[in-house]
């Protein structure tokens, strides 16, 4: 497995440069009934977020009487990869809804709601790596649809190490047969990167090329939240075709 | 928070029914009309075949996939078809995360029967070592915004997606990949009643009002093949009768539109 | 399969005639426990029903302020099929659970009893196609027999179609290699039929044919509803005697 | 509704108590009678072995079905025991829907023991070929009313069904159907301690006044098989050994019963 | 496999006598976090067990309003048994947590602690016949520990019998090969065995047997007692030093 | 009995605090110093290799089995490691009995990361028949005492057990049995940031005062195999890499200790 090329004359097996980010493709408000939600496709990902809430939390015991609860569901439908998935939760996406939910807790604002809840469900509809990055994307763009008053976006991309080079947003062979990945999620305000949400890593790299990767998250997560908030104003231009 | 939206949702249900009474649906539909249905087939790649069916608001994804495995002992030499629906929390403010509930599993299991009764997939065809293995058919129902009518749009979305369902022989070395075959269209058509009243294709506006269902699925040569009364009410044979009518006459129309997948 | 003849000179394969039911035999008030309770045999179906209630209902969240909540529970016993069938509840229960309680909710008066529930429970010990109506016919004078205000009664056949001809009460071959299964169940006042309260139909028929089927249908649903009364009427000779 | 129900479940309890410091039973028996005992075999067609007990008013079911599978490792020449109890919540207002909790539980692997130790089942006759293949016995203990002491009823009816099974060859052509080899007539008797009493074959009102109940299950040699002490209570030796003693004999009784079925 | 001899020359496969305990060592207190504690080696067993409360009890149905109540959760570590035990409770666990539960409860002073919970956890790390006796020995210290109102102390032993013979405290192969397995868990106050709290049996013993057991039962719960003790005293001493 | 102890927990949290604030750890260590790290292998003779690791007062213990099985379908030449983590409710009176929550689940798959992705166990040499049959390592951790940090506690207990680890050939027939060929000491060092100060090895009292966590995992060349930001906060870089330098440093010296195992 090792001696497949993954990079050949600086390009990648689908045509890309190491600092490219796939094909994106970002639309807020495609759904009736959730509160906020946004359709995101990043390269071969397909995704879909909702964001349901502030609203009343039951049973009462889950309440924090001084804060809104953050909920976060990552869920990958049966017909999303190649073998096909049973439904319901797995080990690995209750640990992407873990990290996901803690991505995005440092930038909603959590003391205007007590005792309620904010529930952010993000569907996997097809995924091709960096699918928890995608969602985070289109997560946030759902959570500003749905009018949750935040800090900044929370934009995401994943970074790694592909046949010793770092490179932005792995596709599938990539992550596989690559030495690293690293999804990073970042808060951005104003336009200015405030830190990093959610950093995990798995694979092989010195500190070196770890400090390489995130420079080029941090590229990658600027084009991203540029890509969000173009289509939260398209999403506004809408509403004012729609009145 | 929750009282204030109680009786926001007292005040729309007394203002649709008024309006019924009145002989109008809110959105100004005829009592038989089906809302505007889109149907958009092969967008998931990895699957073997998929569909995403709207009916006005109401968004339903379909995805195939097929893998072999062990026949049934009474139908050695037939394919087996599983089906599944995921009434995920994305969808509706109402449903829940958890294993399959009622409602899911009833919405599935309704689908399934259109599509076997119909025998809409030739099983035998799906046959590999008879007695050993066969095709496995998984249809997979992802629902993704509830705005009524999720039958209808379950089934359509489940038959649209067979339509364009490819059988993965080389991914498993049986030679060339090849058309799953399908020979019947079914098509399933949901009243609401309401009073007296038959209100075809329920918005969920609609399905607040009253929760007498009835689906009635039938096939190309207008047999019926599937039938679901479903919510606590008693239901006259006049009705019936006049509901089958109707869900006869709709079916064609759309199975029209399934002939453009 | 298609080859067996299942109907040879008007005659099925168990000697009945096409509008002719199994034998039933239907026994009121047989277990102690239970507020009400029924047996039936409709042919080789074994089955038995409790009802309990109304009594209050916890959680209370389950609660409803203003009528009774009816539960439905349709079980089958490990040892009552070919094949052992592992305990719990399977997909198929649940939903001739949903489908069984929904045949008895306009029949209860339920607005008698706030904050309660009625539990209905029906044990399958030997099935033989038609369980669910004739569970529906033992739960119906369980009802009874618990004293359970009701408009009427249910009283529920199966009716389908065989080598072509519309019949009463499939046994399990006709069910397996027939055309059609119409389980039906219809509420009965005062010797009437009101309307149906649960229909289902897997198979193949015309419209004609399922007009055809509803009729035998009702037919068999007034032998039964005869039979449901019988059994109540025992059941009250019973207590005079004891008392 | 409920406070009323729990006055008249306090007053009915010291009656029962009452009662019972005069020596009597409120149904009139000796503390060491049991309740009419009747067994009926062989009412379930679809099981290889079937039987209904009734001790009074408790009634419980049993079928054995059969069917080939795996030996365990450690025994790969001798057939499998498997025993369920499932508390429906049809027999009791107390037993609620749901996976098997420590009641049914505890239930199922006493009736277990006492027909594993006593050797009821020649399970060394049970191997199709060693190693690879065994008959599996499935004992499946449905309650169907309970009106106190499921354990000697469950214990009983289980014995009374496997004297009543067939092995079921023919449908998985192994040659002729032959009777399952039973050889012992291993029988549970259930007391319970109230205060210094001693009430052989609870009722459930009597199951209310306290919990403490032991089970002695013997063979037919007199041999104590199996022995479990439910309920929080501190157990005296001469008390056990009182127990012992009526154990076996009313063991004797019952299993004259079984000689019948 | 019956032709295994257990016992030549009076001596049984360990080199014990046949009213011989195996090694057991106690110590109490060996856990921060739990209010009470104590890790027991009996033979190869080794066992850790922790006590919590009394504590409050939630969700609020499960309080009794005039007695503590009493949890006991018996868990084996998947890697405590030859064949790695899938994590999570089975039905042996589940039937030993209640047997073992209630031969606490008539030793603990309940009334003391109403709506509040004592929590019991015994974790069996390696298993060598005797769990359920080792796992209450050590429960028993670790409520004393835990400062837990008792009456007394409940001590236990397996006896058995072996190759006819009736021996003390059985290892795993006298256990699967022996003719009988008979745990018992006995009530000792101020060195007095008040009575039995937990027996079982599963085998093949004569009543006479059955008392022969029981005698040598009691000797052998009278050694664990004293061992028990000297247990608790070494903690206070321990304490001591400490302060 | 709730409210007082929730308002000692507070006092004690403003506690640990204010002495923080003070440059101060209340154990009296540096801000980058772990506590006293004790390990102990082969204490279970039942398992294949088995460590106990106690940091300070949080103790773990890991055992590791191992078994014949199927390898995945894209790695037919190599063994399977499944991890596990067991939070049970003897070690923390914040732990409840039931199925693993995201709090162990992240545990076991942090530890299983480091393990894997430093390629520690030689995988392709737990082959025994390709594509049909090799060696399954689960890496069972069991907690049994939890003053904080249970993630490095857990790593070095799996790579300690790892270390002691036999493959059981005889038992299963494949030849003598042989040891567990390791060859990467993967250690992680997890780190606690509260305001802008980062305590390395936090226990329990300082997890109290904020649960904002990463933890790195380096293998002997010093490299990053596995990082984990755990917790709901902002981490800036300069933080970051701050925290790769310490835990690059502490990883060489806790390594120094598994060379002693």
């Amino acid at each position: 497995m090792e001696d497949i090329k993954l990079i050949v004359d600086g390009r990648r097996i689908d045509g890309r440069k190491p600092d490219e980010l796939r094909n994106v493709k970002i639309e807020a408000g495609v759904l009736k009934r959730a509160d906020g939600s946004c359709y995101i496709e990043m390269g071969n990902n397909k995704i879909v977020a909702a964001v349901y809430g502030p609203r009343s939390l039951h049973p009462k015991h889950l309440q924090n009487p001084n804060r809104v609860v953050v909920r976060y569901r990552y869920n990958m439908a049966p017909f999303s990869v190649d073998e096909r998935k049973r439904p319901g939760p797995d080990r690995r996406s209750v640990e992407i809804s873990k990290v996901s939910k803690e991505a995005f807790e440092p930038v909603i604002i959590k003391e205007l709601f007590p005792r309620s809840s904010i529930d952010i469900f993000v569907e996997v509809l097809q995924a091709d790596a960096g699918t928890r990055v995608a969602g985070i994307n289109a997560a946030s763009v759902a959570l500003a649809d749905a009018g949750i008053p935040m800090k900044g976006l929370v934009s995401a991309v994943a970074v790694g190490k592909v046949d010793g080079e770092i490179v932005l947003d792995l596709v599938k062979e990539e992550d596989n047969y690559g030495q690293a990945d690293i999804p990073v999620a970042t808060f951005i305000r104003a336009g200015k990167i405030e830190g990093i949400t959610l950093l995990q890593m798995d694979g092989r790299v010195s500190k070196d090329e770890l400090k390489k990767a995130l420079e080029l998250a941090k590229k990658g997560c600027m084009e991203i939240y540029r890509m969000q908030k173009e289509a939260l104003i398209n999403r506004c231009r809408g509403d004012e075709i729609v009145e | 928070m929750k009282l204030s939206n109680e009786i926001v949702a007292d005040i729309k249900r007394d203002y649709v029914y008024q309006k019924l009474r009145n002989n109008e649906r809110i959105d100004g539909r005829g009592f038989t009309e089906f809302r505007k249905i889109r149907i958009e087939t092969g967008i998931i790649d990895k699957a073997e075949g998929s569909a995403v069916v709207r009916i006005g608001d109401t968004e339903v994804m379909v995805g195939i996939k097929m893998q072999p495995g062990e026949p049934f002992p009474d139908t050695p030499d037939r394919g087996v078809i599983i089906s599944n629906a995921e009434l995920v929390p994305l969808a509706s403010p109402t449903f829940e995360p958890g294993p399959p509930d009622e409602n899911s599993i009833e919405l599935a299991r309704v689908v399934d029967r259109g599509i076997r009764e119909s025998e809409a997939i030739d099983l035998e065809k799906l046959c590999i070592t008879e007695g050993e293995e066969v095709w496995l058919v998984f249809i997979d129902i992802h629902v993704l915004d509830d705005d009524g009518n999720l039958q209808d749009a379950s089934a359509l979305a489940a038959i649209s997606a067979l339509l364009n369902t490819t059988i993965p022989n080389e991914r498993f070395g049986y030679g060339d990949d090849e058309i799953l075959p399908v020979r019947d269209l079914p098509v399933s058509v949901t009243s609401l009643i309401v009073d007296e009243m038959i209100l075809v294709d329920p918005s969920s506006d609609e399905e607040k009002l009253s929760k007498s269902r009835i689906t009635i699925t039938t096939d190309t040569h207008d047999n019926i093949v599937a039938i679901q009364k479903s919510g606590a009410y008693t239901l006259t044979e006049d009705k019936l009768y006049e509901v089958v009518d109707i869900s006869i006459e709709k079916a064609r129309e759309i199975r029209a539109l399934l002939r453009d997948v």
